[in-house]
C-alpha cells in the first residue's frame, strides 16, 4: 500500500507545468481564443516533448505509460485550460485504442498519435456532442453497445457553440458499419466513459485550483476600503472552503486513475463537478465586477469547468450508478471496502 | 389582514393582461446591449408609453396612472407572464425615477420623468469607479463649479447601459478637498456632452453591457444636479436602496423563472437526480417567499411605512436565489447545457438558460456586493461592532 | 389586498412579548427545568390575560380570535421557549373543537380551555409520541380516517425523554369507540395536522430569531484577539445568513396563517425548519465551546427547535405534500397562482 | 502508487479483527464521563495494552508494536469495524503522546508513554482560559519559577476528560512579563496536587465531558516541563496540529458513521424526500475521500515528508461531514430523532445519533475553531494578508 506519485512522476508532471506556464499561459489562451483557437506551434512542442504518445504503447513508438502517469498531465493541462485536445488523445483514445494495437491499421493509427500526426475525437452516446470532431482523421464513437472507429470522412458534423469560446463542439451524424466496427464488447463503450470522467475529472481539479489561484492574487492586490480586499475574512473564508473542496476531490481522482473502478471514477466526477463549481462561483465573487467581464482571464477556466461539467456523463448520470453500488444490498460499505473497488 | 385583490385590482390585472396580450412583440427583440436591440427596445418603451404604462406608479401629470405599489406588483406580474421584452431603461425608471420623486424639484421632474417614462431619454449609471467598486465613497472623480456649470474629470466604470445609453447619473466629487463620504454631489450628465469617451467593456458573453466613461473637462450645467451640493451621498445612498429594494427586482422575474424551472424540471424528470426535486422546490418556495415578502412590504409602505435595512435582505435573497435557479436548469440541461447558440432543443430554451445564468452571477456582485450586504445586516439590524 | 397585521394585533404581540420577557425569561426556563417543568403561577397568568381563550368562541367565554391573531402569539411562545402548552391548547385544540361547539359536551371543554381548567394534548396519527399527554385532561387523537376526543383515564402513556428537557413527551396506547369519536370527517384529521404544522412553523420562527440575538448579544461582548468576536466579518456574514434565512420564513408562516391551505402551511413548516436549524448550527458555532455548554441558555431554544423540526409531518412529509401540489401538472404556478390557495 | 494491502498488512488486519472479536465487551460500555464509565473505559485501555493494542505506534520499548501509519490506519479500521469503545485517553495517546515523542527526554518518555499506553495515568488537556479560546496566545494563568518547582495560579477551562483524569498537560506563562505566544512552557501537572480545584461543566446533554481547573499555588517539579522554558508556544503548536492531524480523528470513525447512515437510510427510503438520497451518496464520498486522502497523507510522511497546512484543512473536513452526516440521519429519524433516551426502535439506534449529533456540533469548535482554520488556509495556503 503506497498512495503516492513516485519522483519521476512528479518531475514529469513539473515540467510540464513549467512548459504550459510559459506556452500557454492566460495571455495565450486569450490569443487564441481571439484567433484560430489552436496552435499548431504549440501542439507539435507537445509533440515533441513526447506528451501525445503518453500513454501509446512503445511498440508504436509512445512511451507506454499509464494513467496514473496520465492524470497528472491532464491536471495540469485543466490548470492551464490548454486549448489542444492533448487530454483526450491520451487519456481516451490512445488507451481505448491500445487494447486493438494487434490490428495493424490500429497500430499505424497509434504510431500517428503518438506523432502527432493523427488526431482522434471521441464521442459517447450519452453526449449529444463530440468535442475537437473537425479537426480529427477518426472518431471513436459508440451505437448500441459498440464502439466504432470511423473516419472523418464517414461523418456529417453540425457544428455548436459552446459557452467556452475554446471548445469545439459538433453534432455528429454517421452510419455505424461493418468496417467501423472497432469491438462489439459493451464493456469497452463503459471504459470509453470511464477514461472521458476521468480525464474531466483531472482537468477540472486543474482548472477549479487555477480559479482559486487567480482570485487569490487579484485578491492579494485589490484595494477597496484602504486594504487588500484578500485581508478580508469574507473572502478568506470563501476561498479556503472551495481549497477544502478541491484538495478532498484530489485523491479520489487519483484513486480513479489507478483502480480505473467504476465506482471510483464516478466519486471522482461528483466531487470535482461540485468544487469547480464552488470555485467558479466564489472566484467571480471575489473579483467582482472584474469579474464578470471578458477582459480579466477568469472566464476562460469558468467556461472549460462548466462545459466539463455535462461531457462524460453528467452529475446525475454519476450519482446514480454510485447509488446502485453503494446503496446496494451487498455492497462493501466501510473502511475495509475501501480499497476493494479494483 | 386580507389576502385578497380587490375588483379595481382584478380589473387592472385584466386590462394589463389584455393590452399585453395584443402589445408585446411575438419575436423576441436582440439583446439591448447590441446597439440595433438597444433601439428596438427603446421603441417598445415607446409602446409600453402608449399604453400608459411606461411607469404605471408615477402621477398621471408625469407619464404615469398613479397606481400604488400593489397594482405595480399585479402589473410586474402580467409583464413578466406575457414574457414581455426586459426594460431597456431599468436604470432610469427604477433607480432614478423614485430618487428625483424624492430629491427633485418640480421642474427636474417635469423635465425628465415623462422623457424617462416615454423612453426618449434611456438613462445609464455612473457610480463605480476604478478604485472605487464596493467602497463607493473611495470616488474620486470630480465635478468642479465653474459659474453656471461643473466641470467633470475623471473614468467612471461598470456603467450600465452606458454604451448607448442618453444620459447618465453619478456621483462626482464637488469639493476637491473632501474625503470618504463628504464633499459629493449627484449629478445628471448627458452622453453626448463634449469630452466624454465612452469605452464598451465585454461582459462573459461577449456583449457590451457596461462600458468606462472618461470624462475630459466635461461642462454639465449647475442644474443637472440633484439636491443640495454635498448632499450626493444621502441621495445615493437612497438611489442604492431602491436599487437593492423594491422596484428594480420585482418578484414576478424570479417566480416567472421558477415556473420555467419545475417546468423544465417536470421534462427531464425521470434522467436526474431525485436531490434535484428538492432543489426545484426550493425554488419554488424562495421565489413565493420573496414574493409574499414583497407584498407584506408594499402593504407597509402603501400605510405610510418607510423602506429601511430590508433592502440588504432581500438584494441577497433574490441575487442568490437567482443564481441558484439557474444552476439547478443548467444541471438539469446535463452536457447540452454548454450551449451558448443554437437551434437545437428549443422546447428547454438552453441559450436562455445559459444566458441567464451568466447574468445570474453579476447578481450578488453588483448593487453593493453581497458582503457589503451582510455587513450592513450584521452591523444595522443585529447591531454587532464595526 | 393588505398583507399586514392590524395595529391592534401588534399591540397584544407586544403585550404578550413585554409579559413573556418579564415572566418567562431565559432565567425562568432554566428554573422549570432544573425543577418542576411548568409553573402553574405562570399558567395562572397567562390566563388572567385571556390567552388560553385566544381562539375560544366568544359563546364559550373566549376571545373569539382567529389563527391570524393567533400566529404572533405562537411565535412569542417561541421566542421565549415558552414551556407551558399554551400553543398546543389556542393553535390546535381549540380551533379544531370550535368546529363542534355546538355539542355541550364539547361547548363545556371549551369554557374549560378558555379558564385555563381544562387542557387537551393533541396527536396525530403521523407522530409517535403526544406532547403534554400526562397532564391532559383530555386527548384529541386520529385513528385511521377520525378524529377522537378521548378522556385522559381512557389512554396509557408510556413516557419517553426527549432531548428538550422541557418537552414531556408520550406514547399512547387507547382504544377508539363510539363514545370518543369527534368527526369522521378526514378532513378534520388533515385540519390537525395543518394547525399542529402552523403552530410549530411560529414557534420555529421566535425560536430562530432568539438564538441569533443571543448569539448577537453574545458576539457583542465576548472579546478574543483583542476585539469583540462580532466585530469579525465570518460571525457577521455567518448571522446575516440566518437573518435572510428567518426574514423570509416569515410571510409564508403568516400566509398560512390566513389562508390555512396545505400548500402554504407545508411551505411555512420546510422555510421554517430549515431557517432555525441554520439558526441553531450558526448560533452554536458563534458561542463557541460556551454554546456547547448546559449553563448558557442557548441550548434551551436550539432543543426546542430541532424537537418541533420532527412534529406535526416533518420536513419530508412537508416537502412531499408540497411536491404533490407544486409539480402536478395543472398547479397554479407563477405569480398569478400565490394568492389563489385560499 | 501501490493501492493493495501487502500480505503482512492483510496478516495484521486479520491479526487486529481476530483480537477484537474476542476482547470487544459485548456490552456498551457507559459514558466516560460519568465516574463509573470513566473507570470502565479505562480498563478497557488496560485490555487493550495487554494485546500490546494500546498504542501500536509506538516502539516495542514504549509499549507500542512500531507499527508504520498504514498499519495504524489499518488497526483504527478494525477498531471502529468492531464497535470498540472510545479512547478515553485520546488526550494522552494522540495528543501528548506524539508531542512526548517529538519534544520528550529519554527519561521523560520512559516515565510518561508506557502508563499512558497501560491506561494508568489518564490524561486531560489544559489549553483554554475563560478569556482564551481561539485566541490561544492570550493565555494567563501563571508559572513562576521557585527552585526547582513551578507554582502555578490561574484557571483553565474547557479542560476535555479533566473530571476524572490523573494528569494534564497545558500552556503556562512561565515569564510573567511576556505577552501573546512569548515566554509561556508546557507543563504536565498531576491533577491530584494539593491546590487544584475542578469544577465540572455539564455539556449539552448534561454530562460533564470538560471541567474548569482552578491552580491556586501549585507546586509542580520542574522536570514536568516539556522543552525548554519559553518554548511552550511552538510546542502547543506542535501538539495542535496533531490533535487536528492524522492521528486523533483517524477516518475509519466517518467510515463507519456513513456506513451506518446508509444503512439507516435503506432502512428509511420509501417515506424520506428524494433528496435525502444524494445526501447519503455526499456522506459516503466525503467519508471515503478523507480515508484517502488520509492514506496518501500517511505515505508521503512514511517517505519521510511533515505534516503542513493540510491538518487544518482535514479539520475544517472532518468536522463539517461529521456534523453534516448526523444532520442527516437526525432528519431520516423524524418526529423519532428528539429521544434522548429510550427502549424504543433500537434498530435505528436512535440515541446513539441523537447524541453522536450533539457531539458533531463540537467538532467544528474545539482544536480550534473552523473559523481559525479557514484563516490559516487562506493566510498560509493561499497567501492572503493578514
Amino acid at each position: 500500500m503506497k498512495f503516492a506519485f513516485t519522483e519521476d512522476q512528479l518531475l514529469f508532471r513539473d515540467t510540464v507545468r513549467d512548459f504550459l506556464a510559459a506556452e500557454c499561459g492566460p495571455a495565450q489562451v486569450r490569443e487564441a481564443a481571439a484567433g484560430e483557437g489552436r496552435s499548431p506551434a504549440r501542439w507539435a512542442k507537445l509533440v515533441e516533448m513526447g506528451l501525445t504518445g503518453l500513454t501509446v504503447p512503445e511498440d508504436q513508438g509512445g512511451l507506454g505509460l499509464s494513467l496514473v502517469d496520465q492524470v497528472l498531465i491532464a491536471e495540469e493541462a485543466g490548470r492551464a485550460a490548454l486549448p489542444e485536445p492533448l487530454v483526450d488523445q491520451i487519456g481516451i483514445a490512445a488507451p481505448l485504442l491500445s487494447a486493438f494495437a494487434d490490428r495493424a491499421d490500429v497500430a499505424e493509427i497509434l504510431e500517428g498519435v503518438a506523432a502527432g500526426t493523427v488526431k482522434i475525437a471521441a464521442g459517447h452516446p450519452l453526449d449529444p456532442f463530440v468535442a475537437d470532431a473537425g479537426e480529427a482523421d477518426y472518431l471513436l464513437l459508440g451505437r448500441e453497445e459498440s464502439l466504432h472507429l470511423v473516419p472523418r470522412d464517414r461523418v456529417t458534423l453540425t457544428a455548436e457553440t459552446s459557452v467556452d469560446p475554446l471548445r469545439r463542439i459538433a453534432a455528429v451524424d454517421w452510419t455505424a458499419g461493418n468496417d467501423t466496427l472497432l469491438s462489439s464488447d459493451p464493456a469497452m463503450l463503459d471504459r470509453m466513459l470511464d477514461l472521458g470522467g476521468l480525464a474531466a475529472a483531472a482537468q477540472g481539479l486543474g482548472l477549479a485550483q487555477t480559479m482559486v489561484d487567480l482570485a487569490a492574487e487579484y485578491a492579494r492586490t485589490r484595494q477597496q476600503f484602504g486594504k487588500a480586499i484578500g485581508s478580508f475574512q469574507a473572502v478568506k473564508h470563501q476561498l479556503a472552503t472551495v481549497q477544502v473542496a478541491i484538495e478532498f476531490a484530489r485523491a479520489p481522482v487519483y484513486k480513479a486513475a489507478f483502480t480505473l473502478g467504476p465506482r471510483d471514477i464516478s466519486h471522482a466526477r461528483v466531487a470535482v463537478i461540485d468544487a469547480a463549481a464552488s470555485a467558479a462561483r466564489t472566484a467571480i465573487q471575489v473579483f467582482g465586477a472584474m469579474g464578470y467581464t471578458y477582459e480579466v482571464d477568469l472566464h476562460f477556466f469558468m467556461k472549460r469547468a462548466w462545459a466539463l461539467a455535462g461531457v462524460w456523463g453528467d452529475r446525475h448520470y454519476h450519482l446514480a450508478r454510485l447509488s446502485r453500488m453503494v446503496l446496494s444490498d451487498d455492497a462493501a460499505l466501510g473502511a475495509d471496502g475501501t480499497f476493494a473497488d479494483k | 389582514m386580507d389576502l385578497q385583490y380587490t375588483p379595481k385590482q382584478q380589473a387592472f390585472r385584466a386590462e394589463v393582461r389584455a393590452w399585453m396580450a395584443a402589445h408585446v412583440p411575438k419575436q423576441r427583440l436582440k439583446s439591448y446591449d447590441t446597439a440595433e436591440g438597444f433601439e428596438e427596445h427603446r421603441g417598445w418603451e415607446r409602446v409600453l408609453n402608449s399604453g400608459r404604462f411606461g411607469m404605471v406608479t408615477w402621477p398621471e401629470s408625469l407619464g404615469g396612472r398613479g397606481a400604488d405599489l400593489i397594482e405595480w406588483l399585479i402589473f410586474e406580474e402580467e409583464y413578466y407572464r406575457a414574457g414581455a421584452p426586459g426594460r431597456v431603461n431599468q436604470n432610469g425608471i427604477f433607480l432614478l425615477g423614485p430618487t428625483l420623486m424624492e430629491y427633485g424639484t418640480a421642474e427636474q421632474k417635469a423635465r425628465f420623468l415623462p422623457r424617462m417614462a416615454a423612453g426618449d431619454d434611456i438613462w445609464a449609471q455612473g457610480w463605480s469607479e476604478p478604485g472605487a467598486g464596493s467602497d463607493m465613497a473611495a470616488i474620486r472623480t470630480k465635478a468642479i463649479r465653474d459659474g453656471k456649470h461643473y466641470v467633470i474629470n475623471g473614468q467612471k466604470t461598470w456603467s450600465t447601459r452606458a454604451v448607448f445609453a442618453d444620459w447618465c447619473f453619478g456621483l462626482f466629487r464637488t469639493d476637491p478637498e473632501s474625503s470618504r463620504h463628504h464633499g459629493m454631489s449627484f449629478i445628471l450628465v448627458p452622453l453626448d456632452t463634449p469630452g466624454i469617451t465612452r469605452r464598451p467593456i465585454p461582459q462573459l458573453d461577449g456583449e457590451p453591457g457596461f462600458a468606462e466613461l472618461f470624462f475630459d473637462d466635461v461642462r454639465v450645467p449647475v442644474e443637472n444636479r440633484l439636491g443640495d451640493e454635498g448632499q450626493g451621498w444621502n441621495i445615493a445612498m437612497a438611489t442604492a436602496g431602491f436599487e437593492r429594494g423594491l422596484m428594480l427586482r420585482s418578484p414576478a422575474r424570479f417566480q416567472e423563472t421558477a415556473k420555467r424551472l419545475v417546468q423544465l424540471y417536470s421534462r427531464h424528470e425521470a434522467r436526474v437526480s431525485p436531490g434535484v426535486r428538492d432543489q426545484v422546490l426550493k425554488a419554488w418556495m424562495d421565489a413565493e417567499a420573496y414574493a409574499l415578502n414583497t407584498y407584506m412590504t408594499a402593504s407597509r409602505l402603501i400605510a405610510g411605512g418607510k423602506i429601511g435595512q430590508e433592502a440588504s435582505l432581500n438584494k441577497i435573497f433574490w441575487s442568490e436565489l437567482d443564481r441558484s435557479m439557474h444552476e439547478t436548469a443548467l444541471s438539469i440541461l446535463g452536457a447540452r447545457g454548454e450551449l451558448l447558440a443554437s437551434g437545437v432543443d428549443e422546447a428547454d430554451d438552453i441559450t436562455r438558460w445559459l444566458k441567464g445564468f451568466l447574468f445570474s452571477l453579476a447578481g450578488p456582485i453588483y448593487a453593493g456586493a453581497n458582503e457589503i450586504q451582510r455587513n450592513i445586516i450584521a452591523e444595522r439590524l443585529l447591531n454587532l461592532p464595526r
